[in-house]
């Protein structure tokens, strides 16, 4: 008995290998576990090897272990490539059309063999091999297999009933075949006090569905790895409450026909990753300029150029915080969880029409991607805030333009919508007179610069840095995305007394708080996947103390894993 | 009667006396007078140019956009308040050149908006450069020594594109624009006219009285169908491009027509709060 | 008898004050007097007040007087609008057509009616009251006739012998015009003790004449304000020199174009302002991931979004420092006046065809239209360094392909062009292994980046502020651009004990050099036109010294007045 | 012989089995080696999708850009060293999506590339998504219910736009594709070829087997004539632009051609050092 597995499937790409690990965090997280999946793909669609790494813990779990317990495999490649990853004692799975056991040295290990294919092949057809690999894992793992058979209905309804019920007879096949070391049949049997149904989620859904809660009707948007499950979920989805997803011709189109939207009345977004972000850095400046509000998701991917599309980075932190060309009013949130990803999505829209200004959720591949198992959201925490839009109704009437752009004590001017009777107003990304007409005077120049970059100055002394574990050590870890929760797992797996954070937003940074902070502790680490430090430089803009601050960095493509971590806060404490 | 002083605002345009735009202006403030439209439900959009100073000299709402970028606003803006009359404008520059993806696949998508594109065939805010509809040898300043490249045929184009309303006019015929404006207000789906609106400062060779030598009026060929695409294509190719006068038009279905039923309440009127559907939705992912 | 005059030419836009400003101090530079003129205008093309402030001096200058010794006005709104800035005791000469003279009520002025319309249009037409002007300031500041002469010569010649002979007559008329005032006859008659013939230019016109005199060969742009000119000088004269400049359809072209000719062999560059150097941003971030050399020029403008095109700022600072997504190797030089774009134009080539990267030409507005007298340039200092292209004749015969992004000591690799018979390689913006083809191998990766990051790095240690003023003051005033100029005029003119430095370069920054410099100062203030402090916030990344970095900034579309600066410097020191 | 092993690397292609893009690579090499062209001077440049991994698998000069951006870099290069011959290349995506202005300003231009867009009407490389070229009602992700889009026409937008060779391929019918690109590499000016090349992985309906019951081949239609503009627009609009063979050919002048006698020598061979004309160049200034 155990309460916590870490496994991996491996495969060639486009062979099933993700609906698989989909499936079993499904079932898992149905039954009240949580779990975490990583998926390791490259940017081809058939072919090459591909795995899928699955995190199994009775408790909250946001990061995957560095070592494998299980390793299953199609093909010997996936053997090749991952046997080193295995525990000291760990067990291979190889479907029994392969026969690596005299390729490998390590005899630690445990070797499996099951007819995986045969299975299939005879209850159905190959690609069930899948479903007879979530069979054997079921058995293993001891869920009961009706469980599995469960969700496997669901999704493989559309495909027709004889399908279904031949993935049954494999299913049912699966758990009578023998399998003879008995001491396998319960040696990764999981504890079953647990029994909260959970959903499960990918940090991209969490977004969309944020979205669609916040009352996002338009979406524009131009595919990119790996913001596109984004946009498929909106499409699906928004039809049924009236909203509108358009895929356009590029993200120049995405940025500026989302601005339209906004600017017409509804909630609106784009998003995409590093290259498409660049692009829309012009729109991005005419949101600032004429304070429309708009919600950009950046979920980061390896750069520069095209990079690795497939593989995960934090490096767009810098360009974001600075972009773009001049000098508008943007704020950037940072979400580190997939609940995050869906409260801040919400809050997200809040912001950008409180402020009514550019507001971009900083994501990465990592967190966009991986699947987990989450906490149950709180649908009382869904608040709809749009800020000051007039009534139609209440203007008065007047011959004169509406002062759209108006000085105000807080520097947020009233919004009208076109249409509205009273409301007619000018906007443009020239500077502009508070009706919107184009103005070069120097003295308004300055009052509107400084009006928009004012207005969200306010948020620099909130608290939006979550701080855990142990606050009285002298040693502070920070991060963003998705490197929090490896941090959480280093911290609690091997008990380590500090102190570690997540930004929530990091523009405007709170720099209050990050005052209080440096106060206290006397060294903070901040963990980040880039080469130049990227977020530690925007804070050492704004704190004179560089000493204090270290970098653990890591830009080769791949998520930190915990050891890195752990000797590194091991060396400092 | 409602006249053109309802849209008419108090900022002095910065157009150069005797430059097109002014007659481009005017005649949109009269079609939309002919259409009594609601100044609150007009709005318009446009690029940056000379000509894409227009949006601010109207008394309606205004967007006044990025270079190349009218387009993609104007559509966000009709998907999302399809009550509103919206017109996109811009230069040939700003349509043509930067914009000519947008123009491409606005033309394809066919959402109910007007395109006016106020064609001087030159870039006049910028004091002078090649535009992509400057005729061959033409000299401006990034062309010295003559341009060297052939210019492309918007009308063809648009027609290539998918566009179901397509159709010239000229600054100094406003009577002929107006009713084409209108015209183009009334179709439903997207509608492009190219206007020659000539730049009296930097375009020396397409003038007022060029265009007055070349121009031949379509509305007044008897023998021109515009229902048929075959025989645009050809009008638009024996005339060289040289005409006002509708082109084309095709009722195709426009884009709303073509959404799901589901639609048919306006982006801007739909209720946002969605919490009931909270437990439906989280469904999905357990 | 005097050394120095401010004076301002204003009228109505398009009606010719620029070409008789540039008439007047290309006459006053071939003379030997130094001049600096600064263009005041909007972005429309005719109407509306526009004018030409000119300063003349014997020595050299940069930057203009905050007020003015003499304003010659057309029309009433440019005396209106700039009447408070004539100096106690400054001169008005108007128009005769118009009467301003008792709708003001500054007595310590004269003022000087001057049938400049009459005069032109009866003896030749009216826009030639510009050229009486000509006439009218040539008498003042004791010009010979025949200079004058000859500069209208070959300004107009194109126009035709007619039109010439009737500007002369229009000229020589002017002289014989009485004027009654004998004191104001000699008031502003210039020292004439110089004779050298020097050239006048802006800066944008050196940074294409550097281009062109480096070997570039090719440019593919798109036309903005204030970067114009750059294509246009080169759109006649490369054709000479058997290169191509081509007007694309638009920003995203341009530089992808220029990245195509400079990978085929060129030198090639593009230049444009804000809005188009953020649709340039993926570009920039392919050329710095396949190490292609090409030189951008950014001339700043007021932003962000469409901004005020025709107005002064430096605010794109720390998005091209940062920028774009990803992470690459760029460079960014900074010249500070017309002189060092010229320079910096020539080692920009240098540059990117030595580290094989991006290299951006940041200048500002009012740096890049200014025209101003310049001292001669050096021939001798035209160096082309094309950096490692491999000789095509002397490469090894193989059958694999070059090994275009080897590793090598100084993490440069040797460059083929295609057409070379054994240099067959691949680029691609994807991360890739050492003949460019996709590699997504983690140690790959990394050494990649560090390849490519670290190319740069030693540029860090150089000397890259130039320094001078009073050098063992405990102030030193630091700037990038065109505030050197009036910073240097401040420091002259009130001989200020400061001293004083403008960056050339500011990526990489130079860190040890500026360590020094903090070392050295007890406060430095750094002078910039934009709201954030931008250049301050990158300088702070690298030195925790906040406390000793004070900002003097500005932002309302107009340069620093002298006594902005100097009431600054003043208050500090 | 030269045979197509002299074009042939030894790097794998990532795309799937039956992908229509290996008998585009196929047919591109057979090309070469038929014309025998020197590996060195080929230079293919490609943009992103499954479609732009070509220029990785062929022994030339290969340049993998950005999405939608292989026709400037290709037309930069081509105008630095015109004794190149220079392929530009990528997906539906590629060409009529996100470069669709490049595309339309490429034929324009009418600089002597080849341009062959590998269209499968799709978005292959990130996993099925519709393409500019998808059909109406199309079920990709992106639009789950059904596209309600009208596709473009890329050959109409090639006419349009100027291009002076306009053909179609089919990955299948390889001996045509071969001939095809061989005579647009022969075609001195701008070349455009539209292949149909199917993806198998998201593309059901748009199948080998859809394309062999749908398309018709010009080469075998003697009343093709295809020097004629507009026949080529009616050839177009009667197959529904369901067709293989050249289109349209016409022998403009090509852009290289138009520039002054000075370009004669290719920038790549030009002097850069002209210190010598220094003095002259600065008394412009004086
Ligand atoms: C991204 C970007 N690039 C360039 C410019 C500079 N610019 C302003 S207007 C214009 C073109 C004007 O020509 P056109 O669109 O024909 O309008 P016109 O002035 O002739 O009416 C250009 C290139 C800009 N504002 N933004
Ligand atoms: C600027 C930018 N936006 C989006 C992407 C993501 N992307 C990669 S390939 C592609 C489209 C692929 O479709 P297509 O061009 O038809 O090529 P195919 O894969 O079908 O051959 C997209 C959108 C990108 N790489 N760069
Ligand atoms: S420059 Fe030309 S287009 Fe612009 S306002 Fe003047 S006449 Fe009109
Ligand atoms: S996904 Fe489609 S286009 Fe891409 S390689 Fe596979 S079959 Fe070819
Ligand atoms: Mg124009
Ligand atoms: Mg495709």
């Amino acid at each position: 008995m155990t309460n916590n597995i870490t496994l991996m499937i491996g495969g060639t790409q486009g062979e099933g290998i993700v609906s698989t690990g989909n499936i079993l965090i499904k079932t898992l997280s149905r039954l009240g576990y949580f779990t975490y999946g990583f998926r390791n793909f490259s940017s081809r669609i058939k072919g090459g090897h591909t795995n899928y790494i699955i995190e199994i813990n009775t408790k909250e779990v946001l990061a995957y272990g560095d070592s494998l317990d299980i390793l299953i495999a199609f093909d010997m490649e996936s053997i090749e490539v991952n046997i080193d990853r295995l525990k000291e004692g760990g067990l291979v799975i190889y479907d029994s059309i392969i026969n690596p056991e005299n390729y490998f040295v390590r005899r630690d290990l445990g070797f499996l063999s099951f007819p995986f294919t045969d299975i299939a092949k005879k209850y159905g057809s190959c690609i069930m091999k899948n479903t007879s690999l979530l069979g054997l894992l079921g058995r293993l793992l001891n869920i009961h297999s009706q469980n599995i058979k469960d969700t496997v209905e669901e999704t493989y309804k559309k495909k027709g009933q004889d399908i279904l019920s031949k993935n049954f007879t494999v299913l049912d096949k699966t758990y009578e075949e023998p399998i003879e070391n008995e001491e396998i049949k319960t040696r990764y049997n999981l504890n079953t006090s647990i029994s909260e149904k959970r959903a499960s989620m990918i940090g991209n859904e969490a977004i969309a569905f944020g979205a669609l809660m916040a009352g996002c009707r338009f979406m524009a948007a131009y595919p990119i790895t790996p913001a596109s499950e984004i946009m498929e979920y909106l499409s699906e989805k928004l039809p049924d409450y009236g909203g509108i997803v358009l895929q356009t011709e590029d993200e120049i189109a995405a940025i500026t026909m989302s601005l339209g939207s906004s600017y017409a009345g509804s909630r609106a977004m784009t998003a995409s990753s590093g290259p498409g972000i660049s692009l829309m850095m012009e729109g991005i400046g005419l949101a600032g300029m004429a304070e429309i509000p708009i919600v950009i998701v950046d979920v980061q991917r390896v750069g520069p150029s095209t990079g690795l599309p497939t593989k995960h980075e934090q490096s767009d932190i810098e360009f974001l915080y600075h972009g773009a060309h001049g000098e508008i009013p943007l704020i950037i949130v940072t979400p580190y969880s997939v609940e995050e990803c869906f409260y801040q999505s919400i809050q997200a829209f809040n912001l950008a029409e409180k402020y009514q200004c550019p507001v971009i959720i900083l994501s990465d591949l990592a967190l966009g991607l991986s699947r987990q198992t989450i906490k149950s959201l709180d649908k009382n925490k869904i608040t709809i805030d749009r800020g000051k839009i007039a009534s139609g109704e209440n203007l008065e009437e007047t011959k004169l333009d509406f002062r759209r752009f108006d000085f105000t004590s807080d520097n947020i001017s009233q919004r009208t919508l076109p249409g509205f009777l009273e409301g007619i107003h000018k906007v443009t990304g020239l500077e502009h007179s508070i009706i919107g007409t184009p103005n070069n005077y120097p003295d308004n120049r300055k009052k509107m610069m400084d009006k928009r970059l004012n207005k969200i100055r306010k948020l620099e002394s909130q608290n939006n840095i979550d701080i855990f574990g142990t606050t009285n050590s002298s040693l502070l870890v920070l991060s963003i995305g998705s490197n929090y929760g490896i941090i959480k797992k280093v911290v609690e797996d091997y008990n380590l007394p500090v102190a570690y954070g997540a930004f929530k937003m990091i523009k405007p940074l709170p720099v209050k708080q990050l005052k209080e902070l440096t106060e206290k502790y006397s060294k903070i680490l901040i963990v980040e996947n880039n080469a130049r430090g990227q977020l530690a430089s925007i804070i050492k803009q704004k704190l004179p103390c560089h000493d204090k601050f270290h970098n653990l960095l890591k830009y080769d493509g791949t998520p930190f894993k915990l050891a890195e971590i752990k000797s590194k806060i091991e060396e400092m404490i | 009667m409602t006249t053109v002083k309802k849209y008419q605002n108090d900022v002095t345009p910065t157009w150069c006396p005797g430059c097109g735009d002014f007659s481009v202006l005017r005649s949109l403030q009269a079609a939309a007078a002919r259409l009594n439209l609601d100044n609150h439900n007009l709005m318009t959009v446009s690029g940056i140019g000379c000509s894409g100073r227009i949006s601010g000299y109207l008394k309606t709402y205004g967007f006044h956009s990025i270079h190349g970028r009218a387009l993609p606003i104007a559509q966000g803006i009709k998907l999302t308040n399809p009550e509103l009359t919206v017109i996109a404008m811009g230069g040939d520059g700003d349509g043509f050149a930067i914009g000519t993806n947008h123009t491409i696949h606005a033309m394809k998508r066919n959402i109910d908006i007007t395109y006016i594109v106020m064609n001087n065939q030159i870039y006049g805010l910028t004091k002078g450069h090649t535009s992509p509809l400057s005729e061959k040898n033409f000299v401006t300043k990034s062309t010295p020594y003559g341009h060297i490249e052939d210019p492309l045929r918007p009308g063809l184009l648009a027609l290539a594109s998918g566009s179901g309303f397509v159709a010239q006019g000229f600054s100094a015929y406003q009577e002929q624009l107006i009713d084409i404006i209108i015209k183009a207000i009334n179709h439903k789906g997207f509608s492009f006219i190219n206007v020659f609106s000539p730049c009296v400062t930097f375009n020396k060779v397409n003038t007022y009285q060029w265009f007055r030598e070349h121009l031949v009026n379509l509305d007044e060929d008897s023998d021109h169908d515009k229902t048929s695409f075959q025989n645009a294509m050809n009008k638009y190719i024996e005339t060289g491009g040289l005409f006002t006068g509708i082109l084309y038009e095709n009722k195709q279905m426009e884009y709303h027509e073509r959404l799901s039923k589901k639609h048919k309440t306006p982006i801007i009127y739909q209720n946002l709060d969605i919490s009931e559907s909270f437990d439906k939705l989280i469904e999905d992912f357990i």
